[in-house]
């Protein structure tokens, strides 16, 4: 049934498309290739899950998971990405690296290494459009991922602090001299890339009922693809990355097998950046000026 | 009289905007000359040039006789000509010395070379060879230092040394005096006259005309990516497009 | 009180100094002008003013208000505004959204509207491209563009590094008329220029640095006519 | 020696040729963050010619290895046209690709796993290793090493010294991948033993750790980075659950005081200059 599969592949693609968002945010505008996400895309669901147990309700659990998101990418961008400016561009990754493992072993910690069931918000109602099975949950999440990239999208292209944004980008030095606070908008973009990537991991747990410490790393890895392939510090080029990825894999698992998913996801990943290194929709490199 | 540079006919725009215009002009070998100009005038383009880093729309360049036009820029080296750069690119991962090992490349480049393991062996005629170099231009006590730790002026001049070692017989210097203290600046101009007595050629883009006076025989003006004057600075000097071009349109207001 | 006072300036990269003792002041409704070899300091000078590198001694007052430690971005809050050498263009903004970046600070829209309704009067060329991506500018119009992003920031001085760096004759006259004519409206300017002669014929007060030092400074016309400012540029023009 | 202890050592030992794989290329500013792939080409290859060929293991493991560094350089090829994210990223995406290959082939047992008949003992390892250090001692006098430390910290100005950038960046991914197929390849014949999944993402990523944790500006970074993070967590098993996070958070602190890695140039050259002195 390709049609169902495709709806499959849209729905987890979804899911990759708001963490490849979180990564294009980091690296297009701070150029930092942020490995910390991937962790709070887990603490996230993890999150979230040990507040419902906690007795609180979904809405207010996620809230503070979101929150609690945001505080500790405060803390990578204070211990991980402010004091490296200036130096070897790997080091910073080494430390938002060590996040991922500290969230991770935390997570272990408090939950164990299990797989925990997540409840089901809605009961298990779906929509059927002709032979289509589609669940009320995984199309809440699309909806909503999809409203706000596109809100994202429109702060970035029509207002001033989107304005902002888009010159430190092109230029630190000359955002700087136009009198822009980068001080105060770094911590700002971290708090959103952030959330991104929790609220990414929020949808996961409602969609596929589970969350595990170690959730992250294949979304995560994932996600990182989509934005390569759609072309890095574009948004709407994660979008397609996300829903090329998820799609990908959706319809290689049903038509070929479950083992072959990386072949196809990072062969994609592989051949796009001997081909195409700037992504589907991003801009060429340009050369080191003297 | 044989030539070091010959450009001719040389053209080159970035995004539609002409920076070099049908620009030609000759340093025979021993005349060391000044491409002066004011701000933006193509200077550095020239430079670019003829190392190779930006390729060129139209023109030919020759290096000692050798066209060097569509030479890979790596290439170029070989054929005598190396360059400084506006703010001095030394190799900051690297100590004073092997920044000097570094320009032998030309000279050893073969796999034994590449192979063999020079820093076990005590004396190795690379490390003499650069020393005394060093140690000739006065600078020997820098040797085992860090880049980055070294005086502004002692970097640029290790430049030189580094140039030297490369065996160029032609070097382009790109405002060599910038950013000197006077005294600094003497030293490098008594290092400058000590190369051109061994037989170096210098072209030098530099905007202290006390210095292009002390070591340059000849000067070519550019502006806007043209050459309006060449000759003696002495003369040039008094050429009213020149003082046009420096001071502006109502230069004599 | 003088609008912009410098006094004693000093910066330094890493081991050079790139200003010595610098001291300079622009007067409410001045064009002063900064002259002075390559290298002699003057972009540093102007990023100094602005807070764009850190100042080593000496102080920064502007409008009554010490500034010498204060951040670029409450600078412009204050009323300074600079157009960089190059005129650093966003080149992956369109030429509408570089004006409105100049006015990132404001929160008035309707005004924000309006004086930008009146840079496209003044600029036609800007006006027809407003849509496209600043890189399609040539040279000439991506200055204009420089300045207008700059007057969208409605500042009490605007400073200029190198405006006329790389335009053809017929613009670098129409940039000096456009300064000129700023100035009247009220702005005041300090500018930063290669071309000496023309900065000279506009300001109102000159500065000449050599080497991080100011070496003379005074009336315009006076230093016009003074033989050693040549010097400062071509070494001993008229010869020793 | 106990078991136990010449258990960590072999550990150690794999994790110090690892480390040296991925120092390499990192010598010359190419973050290879797919050393995975390469070892799991070393480990298979070799293993495939010891079970199937009756292959002598001293001829098995130098083929795997040079598999793994054939498939660098024909790899390295196009891939290095790419820089310095991007390059990291398609390294990422081959050692993904590499490994998931492996789980798919049904020749070498994919999902299952893949039994090795010959055994190398903790002993062959240690040489190994010791081999390799040696090795790369050695390759740090030479003029190459020299050379690549021109290209990461200045590729425009090597180039114009004459250096061949590109070459020297192919000619140093693909060593690496083969010193990273070499461990492999012992690898599979110490644990009798290879699977796919072993060979993953987070294997290349920690490798990359141990190097910059030990720091990348001399030839002693690496083996001092894999000691530490091979050793220190060993040590830290007393508080066992908590030791992962203890360890992570010392990382995170750790890089933000000294971003430049444990050892670095200066730190040799404090010595030496104290040496002549109190000679003297």
């Amino acid at each position: 049934m390709v049609a169902q599969q495709i709806v499959n592949g849209l729905m987890l693609g979804a899911i990759y498309m708001l963490v490849a968002v979180a990564f294009t945010l980091a690296i297009g505008v701070l150029n930092f290739l942020n490995f910390s996400l991937p962790g709070l895309f887990m603490a996230g669901g993890m999150l979230a899950f040990g507040l419902m147990k906690a007795g609180w309700p979904f809405l207010l659990a996620a809230a503070g998971a979101l929150a609690a998101a945001a505080f500790i990418s405060l803390l990578v961008e204070r211990f991980a990405y402010r004091p490296m400016q200036g130096g070897d561009p790997e080091v910073p990754l080494v430390s938002s690296l060590g996040f991922l493992v500290l969230l991770e072993n935390l997570m272990l910690v408090q939950f164990g290494s299990d797989q925990q069931a997540f409840p089901a918000l809605l009961p298990d109602l779906n929509l059927r459009i002709g032979g289509l099975v589609i669940g009320y949950a995984q199309l809440a999440s699309l909806v909503l991922s999809l409203g706000i990239v596109a809100a994202l999208s429109f702060v970035l292209a029509k207002t001033a602090a989107g304005r902002r944004i888009r010159t430190v980008a092109e230029s630190r030095e000359t955002a700087l001299l136009m009198g822009i606070d980068i001080a105060r908008l770094v911590p700002q973009l971290f708090v959103a890339s952030a959330a991104l990537a929790a609220l990414a991991g929020i949808l996961f747990a409602v969609n596929y009922q589970q969350v595990s410490p170690f959730m992250g790393e294949g979304v995560g890895f994932k996600g990182v693809a989509a934005m390569i392939v759609g072309g890095m510090g574009s948004i709407w080029g994660a979008v397609l990355g996300g829903l090329l990825i998820g799609l990908a894999e959706v319809v290689s698992i049903s038509f070929i097998g479950a083992d072959v998913v990386n072949i196809t996801v990072y062969g994609l990943l592989l051949l796009i950046l001997i081909v195409r290194p700037q992504g589907l929709m991003g801009r060429a490199p340009s050369r080191e000026k003297l | 009289m044989s030539t070091a540079l010959e450009i001719s006919a040389l053209s080159k725009s970035f995004a539609g905007v002409q920076a070099i215009r049908d620009l030609s002009f000759t340093v025979p070998k021993g005349v060391s000359t000044a491409l002066i100009g004011p701000n933006g005038a193509g200077k550095t383009t020239v430079f670019n040039m003829v190392s190779g880093v930006y390729g060129v729309d139209a023109g030919r360049i020759t290096v000692n006789g050798v066209d060097v036009t569509r030479m890979p820029s790596r290439k170029r080296i070989g054929t005598g000509v190396a360059r400084s750069f506006q703010n001095v690119r030394l190799m900051p991962h690297l100590s004073v010395l092997e920044n000097l090992l570094v320009g032998q490349h030309v000279r050893a480049s073969s796999l034994a070379a590449l192979f063999t393991p020079y820093r076990l062996i005590p004396n190795h005629r690379w490390k003499r060879e650069a020393r005394a170099a060093l140690e000739e231009s006065g600078l020997g006590r820098w040797a085992d230092e860090t880049v980055s730790a070294l005086p502004y002026g002692v970097r640029k001049r290790i430049d030189l040394v580094r140039a030297t070692l490369a065996g160029a017989s032609l070097l382009m210097l790109d405002e060599p005096a910038a950013g000197l203290n006077p005294s600094e600046t003497n030293a490098l101009r008594d290092h400058l006259k000590d190369l051109m007595a061994k037989g170096t050629t210098l072209l030098v883009v530099e905007h202290d005309m006390h210095f292009v006076d002390s070591i340059c025989q000849n000067v070519v003006v550019l502006n806007f990516g043209e050459k309006i004057a060449e000759g003696p600075l002495s003369r040039v000097r008094q050429d009213p497009k020149v003082r046009e071009a420096y001071i502006g349109s109502d230069g004599e207001a | 009180m003088a609008l912009l006072e410098v006094s004693a300036l000093s910066v330094s990269y890493g081991r050079v100094a790139a200003l010595i003792d610098v001291s300079l002041r622009v007067q409410e409704g001045e064009i002063v002008t900064v002259l002075g070899a390559n290298g002699a300091g003057k972009s540093t000078l102007l990023k100094a003013i602005l807070g764009a590198v850190p100042v080593k001694g000496g102080g920064i007052t502007f409008a009554d208000t010490d500034l010498t430690r204060a951040a670029p971005h409450r600078r412009m809050g204050a009323g300074l505004v600079l157009v960089p050498e190059g005129r650093r263009i966003l080149i992956s903004l369109t030429v509408e959204e570089n004006l409105l970046l100049g006015a990132h600070m404001r929160r008035d829209t309707t005004a924000i509207r309006r004086e930008m309704d009146a840079i496209y009067g003044r600029f036609s060329n800007l006006a027809e491209r407003r849509h496209m991506l600043a890189s399609c500018l040539s040279g000439g119009e991506q200055q204009m563009l420089a300045i207008g992003r700059a007057m969208m920031a409605k500042p009490r001085l605007m400073m200029l590094d190198e405006p006329s760096l790389g335009l053809s004759p017929l613009f670098v006259e129409k940039l000096f008329d456009l300064i000129c004519e700023l100035n009247r409206d009220g702005l005041s300017v300090l500018l930063v220029e290669q071309n000496t002669g023309k900065a000279l014929k506009v300001a109102h007060a000159a500065t000449v640095l050599e080497l991080g030092r100011v070496t003379m400074d005074g009336d315009p016309k006076a230093l016009a006519a003074d033989p050693r400012l040549q010097d400062a540029y071509l070494g001993g023009a008229g010869g020793h | 020696m106990s078991g136990y202890l010449t258990g960590v050592l072999v550990v150690l030992a794999f994790n110090v040729m690892a480390a040296y794989a991925v120092y390499l290329p990192l010598a010359a500013g190419q973050l290879n963050l797919g050393i995975a792939g390469f070892m799991a080409i070393g480990a298979y290859g070799s293993a495939f010619l010891t079970n199937e060929y009756m292959w002598p293991m001293w001829a098995a493991v130098p083929v795997g290895a040079l598999a793994a560094g054939l498939t660098g350089l024909l790899i390295g090829l196009p891939v290095l046209r790419t820089h310095g994210i991007y390059f990291a990223m398609a390294t990422f995406a081959l050692g993904q690709v590499i490994s998931a290959v492996f789980l798919n082939l049904e020749v070498v047992g994919g999902a299952a796993g893949y039994p090795v008949t010959d055994y190398a003992g903790p002993n062959v390892v240690f040489a190994a290793a010791a081999g390799v250090v040696l090795l790369m001692l050695y390759i740090s006098r030479t003029r190459f090493a020299l050379e690549l430390t021109a290209v990461k910290s200045d590729p425009t100005v090597a180039d114009l010294l004459g250096v061949p950038v590109r070459g020297m960046k192919v000619a140093a991914f693909a060593l690496g991948a083969m010193v990273a197929g070499f461990g492999g390849a012992l690898y599979a014949h110490h644990y009798n033993f290879v699977e796919a999944q072993h060979f993953n993402v987070l294997l290349s990523v920690f490798t990359v750790l141990y190097v910059l944790f030990g720091g990348t500006q001399t030839v002693w970074g690496p083996l001092v980075g894999a000691a530490f993070f091979t050793l220190v967590p060993e040590l830290l098993r007393a508080s066992d659950q908590w030791r992962y996070a203890v360890f992570a958070v010392f990382i995170i602190v750790f890089m933000a005081i000294r971003p430049q890695g444990l050892v670095t140039a200066a730190l040799f050259r404090q010595f030496r200059r104290r040496a002549p002195e109190a000679s003297s």
